[in-house]
């Protein structure tokens, strides 16, 4: 699939890591172009719904990423994100509906070069996987 | 307003576009008039939008920020997109521009097109591309904002502090030399503490006419926000009283473990074993150290590190007070021969050798061990060598763990503050936010925040009181978050799930009308709640699914 | 009227307007039913490229959802679409229209003299492929085929209103008519000879005659509908699952009524019910919806029928509201969905009407 | 220990007179059971004060038209009540409740939940095609006697649930050859009951429990056997379009689901809606879409929303009028998820709901759950 050219959603949270995308912008570090980010204010605000209609309506891969465990500016909130991930993750798995396409990270303000690995990596990723088939399926 | 043909009358929407070249930092990657022009050529898929697109050198200078607010008048603008910067730099910048005039600040809206585009997407064509996509998300996105309007609170600047030792004492007084109202409430007959020594600003507080002192008080409850605080006290003789302050600090202290919780450790109440706190406070107030029938001791030891490893954390303060004690007994009473028993000695900080410089020049004996039993009177000092010592002492004193004060749970739930792993209030952040919580207004000062030395708690004191200073000041109003989450009665269903996970106690039941309400005051606008509420009955102002939604679209098409 | 010959079959023929109205770029997409081979089932299918179109089975005697109802949001896109709808399926979307919930804009409708619809059980059970081809033979003739959904037989309306293209299959061939000038200037360059010519009278008459004969069969068995104990008859056994409001093209809110706070009782209101009556059935209000549904949408109920294909407990609901609808309609000598310029009744009135009403 | 009714001729007859004692006792203030409908082709929950209205109800109704758990929430949602009511129903009715009280839906302090060993139901549409053969089946379900699978929920086929002693007062009557039926408290409202009616509890129970633990062992095998099917049926973006594929949107399964405790779905909601021009745009880059637009959306969300409460109680297929083994597929996505957060929906045991808590140690290789996979048969390095 050399013209594949993934539509990639990343979620990030205001705090953390939508901060280390700025640093690793001011870095001039090299990021995909595929990737497309929205800021939200944490990584708690990511409900299910969000994730799931972002891939119904066409995204190849969605990341999540936020302060690490612990360093939530909200106190807590990762923490329940982590849970709802982790549920989420769980219904993709057990429809086998390539729960690889959907990751979450925790890069933390200070990681501009970590931010820019993450995305890269998860970019190649999908690149890789090729289109979902929830994109290209035209009975949904 | 615009008559169509059907008679029907229809908003039209001016959404103003404006590109900021950022010198080279934009315009030397991305084409900016084939964005304008891609961006114009589809301008039909907006039903009753006009859009007006210009570019400009820099938007964030003085010039640029005039130019900015000129066309936002003179074009009449109901929306409006700044392409430029990270929002982390510039949002507030524009935000100010749109003050200026009769837009909504919250009807404009930042895009990052420079640390997420020029910067960092090396093919030119492909820059250009994502610049565009990225602002057509963001026109999709700033029609469906809303205005929202800050109103500002009248602020109560006193405080109260929760416990009258050393650390409450200094927050009492820092705060009172700003002529602030301090309410210093605490629980037990007398000021002080458990630091072990009278401190000097005991006398100062009870003499400080701005500092009211409530003994044998307790917080029973708590409602409000930062400037706006109602607390509930109720004193030991069972009498309640209602204050109001704008800041609440917690330096209700800590505790000693048990020293016996470890079974290493034990002995009996007719045993001359003392805990090291309480050999302080007695050294202080009698001047020696005295067994119970009067006469002195011959053998003293102190033995370090009690608890350090059920606790699982160095308390980091004992080593240094324990040789101050052990010192301090050898130059009142020359006679008693005293011994320290330590496994590691951690004494930081350019005092710390003094001190184990001190303890040696006055006689202690310094046994290191690989660990060290009691029983009785009789301590079992397993030596580095391997061998093992059995000697009997006339008193033992165990440097106890400091641990959480006993009422650090309760207060927690009442306030909602997180405990760390090892049972203490937890700081709102780590680096950036030491001596807050994630209650807005409630800091906390001393060892009830973890070990640490006297001097540390005092610090912290007057940390808590110039945050008290600088966010509570007299005559200014505070804004509260306006991009907080409101709660859409007509769908709520009460289930709950909003209030378990909202880390500020902002949403409460009303079980009458089975549904959950927010304190639109107290909110952060985090956004939890929101994600835990299957109806959608939660919108969180300002990051609203059906705002991010049009993000989405655009980038996915 | 000016209407094209069809060489072939409606459906292939409309499938190939279709098609053509795709690749010469006149529309965006089309909306129609098609087959889907993977599962041997059928939907509603949006299709935008015209190779996705030999798929598409325009006329399947199949109501998978009210294509008025489906097409209701999409239609305000400002992309032009050409829609083949079922007349009931037109008017549901007309009376949509009405409330702002589509628009006739950038749309071209196409429509048939409709044969009627199979149940979904039908569907499901994949009896299509046996069950179509008869249908086709028989709605020719202007028969009745069997095995079709109880309001479908009773439908009167099966003669298309207001589509910009409406097809009629006669015993002479089929035709398809042109009605609107976005009809003509869409249609221009499609093959096809060019008649003057109208749909066949006798044929709709036949077909009206056993349809009418079948609706005065359906509203007599529904004769018990009247009054409380045969309204609780009738509805005794429904389970408030509210699927046929969900799929009824006129209710269109998003939020019933029915469903709100307004309906949601405080423990003592039942309390002092319980006193009162010795007995309550819960969750309360069973009746109420219906007979609120009634008041809301029946003057507008076009007679789809998908109300009586959902409901789980098979309810004839669709024969109740078409039974009331006329009767409401009927006081403003409304009929729903004719025209879309035709207001609401009960969004004006006129002062010399009604008289004394009580 | 339980205590024991004497059965005369008919066990649910048996079971309505108890209703009716504890009524005429004021031991309860009211009873809420299921009674015909006047058509005679279903049944209905009826709360009633008033005694002799019981003789016309019926302690086990051959269907569930509608999920219990419902009418105890349309009953005790709202506002503060003081009547004691007691509620017989199906174990699996009894677990929503249960569920629904965690989400604030159903207040239980006032509530006698009772449950009875449930043979399982009558499929709606085929009762009310021949409410009378579906009586019949009923009665040879409760005498244990084999009816064809076919004939009943097929839920209630891999149901291992069907004798719940979580709730307050349990009617055990399996292996007891229908002469008496078990009194078994499960609380102390439960117990207070029989004390009032100076009912000892003094049976041992060893015949009743090895009835039902071979009735389990049958079920969890019907089961596991179900959820291999379904699992194989429902893999991939495929998969979900097969067992999907007649999906009609009407929403009945949200609609007659306890745990869908929603106002408004969400998914029906506006926000939920994409924009007419985006979703043309969606339209436009696969060539087609399927309309009513996101079937699949609403199925995977209710899936993420409700299977982590889900008590498999079959409400959804029932009222599918598309045929669509909703159930089995939710039942199926709930086993994984109840055991990937190891909660059980429907028990007593004090578990707080999983997305109302965390834990800090833990899932804390959340990412690497991926990472270290190999994506859709990729090497990823």
């Amino acid at each position: 699939m050399p013209d594949f050219h993934p539509r990639i959603i990343g979620f990030l949270c205001n705090w953390c890591t939508y901060a280390a995308a700025d640093l690793a912008g001011s870095s001039k570090l090299e990021l995909p172009p595929e990737f497309t980010v929205i800021r939200v204010m944490c990584s708690s605000r990511i409900d299910h719904n969000l994730i799931l209609s972002t891939f119904y309506r066409g995204a190849d891969g969605i990341l999540v990423a936020g302060c690490h465990p612990g360093d939530c500016h909200y106190g807590e909130g990762n923490y329940y994100a982590r849970r709802r991930f982790a549920l989420l993750k769980k219904v993709m798995e057990t429809l086998d509906l390539e729960p690889e396409r959907l990751e979450l990270r925790w890069v933390s303000a200070a990681e501009g070069n970590r931010y820019a690995e993450v995305v890269n990596e998860f970019t190649d990723r999908i690149r890789k996987l090729g289109p979902s088939p929830i994109r290209t399926s035209t009975r949904l | 307003m615009s008559e169509t043909g059907t008679g029907k009358t229809e908003m039209t929407a001016r959404v103003g576009v404006y590109l900021c070249e950022c010198g080279p930092n934009i315009a030397g990657k991305i084409d900016l008039d084939k964005v304008m022009a891609d961006i114009l050529s589809e301008s039909d898929r907006y039903r009753n939008v006009e859009l007006v697109i210009r570019r400009y050198g820099f938007l964030c200078s003085g010039p640029g920020k005039q130019y900015l607010e000129d066309e936002i008048k003179e074009n009449g603008l109901t929306h409006l997109v700044v392409a430029a910067c990270s929002p982390r730099d510039h949002d507030s910048t524009f935000m100010g521009v749109c003050a200026r005039t009769d837009l909504n600040p919250y009807l404009y809206r930042i895009v990052n097109i420079r640390e997420q585009c020029s910067w960092v997407i090396t093919d030119p064509e492909e820059a250009t591309e994502r610049a565009a996509t990225y602002i057509r998300g963001s026109i999709s996105r700033v029609l469906r904002q809303s205005s929202l309007f800050e109103k500002p609170l009248e602020i109560n600047p006193d405080a109260v502090v929760i416990g009258g030792g050393a650390a409450g004492m200094e927050a009492a007084l820092a705060l009172s030399s700003d002529l602030r109202r301090v309410f210093l409430v605490e629980k037990s007959a007398s000021l002080g503490g458990g630091c072990g020594i009278t401190m000097p600003q005991e006398k100062a507080v009870i003499e400080d006419p701005n500092v009211d002192i409530y003994l044998e008080t307790q917080m029973s409850s708590v409602i409000g926000f930062l400037g706006n605080f109602e607390i509930g006290l109720k004193s030991a003789d069972g009498k309640d009283e209602e204050i109001t302050a704008g800041a609440i600090i917690l330096a209700i202290g800590s505790d000693y473990s048990d020293p016996q919780e470890s079974g290493r450790i034990s002995f009996s109440e007719s045993d001359e074993v003392h805990i090291l706190a309480e050999a302080e406070r007695t050294l202080e107030a009698a001047g020696d150290l005295k067994l119970r029938d009067g006469t002195m001791p011959e053998t003293i030891a102190v033995v370090h590190c009690v608890g350090r490893e059920e606790q699982g954390y160095c308390s980091g303060v004992c080593c240094s007070s324990s040789l101050k004690l052990a010192a301090a007994i050898r130059r009142l009473s020359p006679e008693t021969a005293v011994t320290s028993v330590y496994r590691d000695l951690c004494l930081p900080g350019a005092d710390g050798e003094n001190v184990l410089r001190m303890a040696r020049e006055s006689g202690v004996e310094l046994i290191r061990t690989k660990g060290t039993s009691l029983s009785g009177m009789e301590l079992d000092l397993e030596k580095m060598d391997g061998t093992s010592e059995k000697r009997s002492f006339d008193m033992i004193i165990p440097a106890a763990a400091i641990v959480p004060a006993a009422d650090t749970v309760s207060l927690a739930e009442m306030l909602r503050i997180p405990l760390d792993e090892h049972g203490f209030f937890k700081e709102a952040h780590r680096m950036t936010d030491p001596a807050g919580t994630t209650t807005e207004g409630v800091f906390i000062a001393g060892t009830a925040h973890g070990p640490m030395s006297v001097m540390s708690s005092m610090r912290f004191a007057r940390a808590c009181a110039g945050q008290v200073l600088t966010r509570l000041v007299p005559g200014e109003r505070i804004v509260p978050e306006v991009k907080v989450t409101e709660i859409l009665e007509a769908y709520c269903t009460g289930c709950g799930n909003c209030l378990d996970v909202c880390v500020y106690g902002a949403i409460y039941a009303d079980t009458d009308r089975g549904i959950s309400v927010v304190n639109e005051a107290v909110c952060r606008g985090c956004g939890n709640c929101f994600a835990s509420c299957p109806s959608g009955a939660l919108r969180t102002r300002h990051f609203t699914n059906e705002q991010i939604f049009r993000e989405v679209d655009e980038a996915l098409r | 009227m000016n209407s094209i010959v069809m060489k072939q079959d409606a459906s292939t023929a409309i499938r190939e307007l279709l098609a053509y109205l795709l690749s010469s770029s006149r529309v965006d997409a089309v909306l129609t039913m098609r087959q889907v081979p993977e599962t041997g089932s059928c939907d509603l299918g949006l299709i935008t490229d015209p190779s996705g179109m030999v798929e598409a089975e325009p006329f399947l005697p199949v109501m998978t959802a009210n294509a008025g109802q489906a097409l209701s949001s999409i239609s305000m896109s400002g992309k032009r679409i050409a829609a083949v709808l079922k007349p009931c399926e037109l008017r549901g979307f007309t009376e949509r229209v009405k409330r702002e919930q589509g628009s006739f804009d950038n749309l071209l409708t196409i429509s048939s003299i409709c044969g009627g619809v199979f149940p979904l059980e039908k569907v499901i059970s994949g009896d299509l492929e046996k069950l179509v081809p008869r249908y086709i033979e028989k709605t020719a003739r202007a028969e009745a085929p069997r095995g079709l959904r109880e309001t479908c037989k009773a439908c009167e309306e099966f003669v298309p209103m207001n589509a910009d293209i409406s097809v009629s299959v006669t015993e002479h061939g089929s035709l398809m008519h042109l009605h609107s000038d976005r009809a003509e200037e869409y249609t221009e360059g499609f093959e096809g000879e060019r008649i003057e010519a109208r749909a066949d009278q006798s044929h709709i008459d036949r077909m009206m005659k056993s349809r009418s004969a079948a609706k005065g069969k359906l509203f007599q068995s529904l004769e018990k509908s009247s009054g409380l104990d045969g309204l609780v008859d009738l509805f005794g056994k429904c389970v408030g699952c509210h699927g046929c409001s969900r799929v009824c093209p006129i209710c269109y809110c998003q939020h019933c009524d029915f469903e709100s706070i307004n309906f949601d009782y405080n423990q003592p209101y039942f309390q002092e019910s319980l006193e009162a009556r010795g007995a309550l059935r819960l969750p309360p209000d069973t009746i109420l919806f219906q007979l609120g549904r009634l008041t809301h949408m029946s003057f507008s109920c076009v007679g789809c029928g998908m109300c009586s294909d959902v409901c789980p407990v098979s309810i004839p609901v669709a024969g109740i509201f078409k039974k009331t609808g006329e009767r409401t309609a009927g006081l403003f000598d409304y009929v729903p969905g004719r025209d879309s310029e035709e207001p609401i009744p009960v969004m004006v009135f006129k002062e010399e009407e009604l008289g004394d009403i009580g | 220990m339980a205590a024991v009714l004497p059965v005369g001729s008919d066990l649910s007859g048996a079971m309505n007179r108890f209703l009716k004692t504890i009524l005429e006792k004021d031991i309860v203030d009211a009873v809420l059971m299921p009674m015909k409908v006047p058509s005679g082709d279903s049944f209905a929950w009826i709360i009633m004060s008033d005694s002799s209205i019981v003789d016309d109800a019926e302690a086990m109704a051959p269907v569930m038209p509608v999920q219990g758990a419902r009418a105890l929430r349309s009953l005790t949602r709202k506002g503060e009540g003081s009547i004691r009511v007691l509620a017989l129903m199906r174990p699996c009715e009894i677990r929503a409740a249960i569920e629904l009280s965690k989400l604030g839906q159903v207040k239980t302090e006032n509530l006698i939940l009772a449950a009875y060993d449930c043979p399982g139901a009558v499929p709606m549409d085929s009762f009310v095609s021949d409410p009378s053969s579906g009586e019949d089946l009923f009665r040879k379900m409760l005498a244990g006697e084999d009816v064809s699978a076919g004939e009943v929920k097929p839920s209630c086929t891999s149901c291992v649930e069907f004798s719940m002693t979580d709730a307050d007062l349990h009617f055990g009557h399996f292996g007891l050859g229908g002469t008496e039926v078990l009194l078994i408290p499960g609380s102390p409202k439960g117990m207070e009951i029989l004390e009032a009616l100076e009912l000892p509890a003094d049976r041992e129970t060893s015949i009743w429990d090895e009835a039902v633990r071979k009735r389990r062992e049958k079920q969890v095998a019907s089961r596991d056997a179900a959820f291999e099917e379904t699992g194989e049926n429902i893999r991939g973006v495929q998969g979900m379009l097969n067992v999907f594929a007649d999906c009609i949107s009407c929403r009945n399964c949200r609609a007659a689901c306890p745990i869908c405790y929603c106002r408004l779905c969400h998914f029906e909601s506006e926000t939920a809606k994409q924009d007419p021009n985006s979703r043309l745009d969606s339209a436009v880059t696969r060539g087609g879409i399927s309309l009513p637009a996101d079937r699949m959306l609403f199925h995977t969300g209710r899936m993420t929303h409700m299977s982590l409460s889900c008590v498999s109680c079959g409400q959804c297929s029932d009222a599918c009028p598309a045929d669509i083994p909703v159930a089995q597929v939710f039942s199926f996505v709930a086993d994984r998820t109840q055991k990937a957060f190891e909660y059980s929906a429907g028990r007593n045991d004090g578990d707080p709901l999983p997305l109302r808590s965390f834990m800090k140690s833990e899932l804390s290789g959340i990412h690497e759950m991926v990472s270290d996979a190999e994506p859709g048969g990729h090497a990823h390095e």
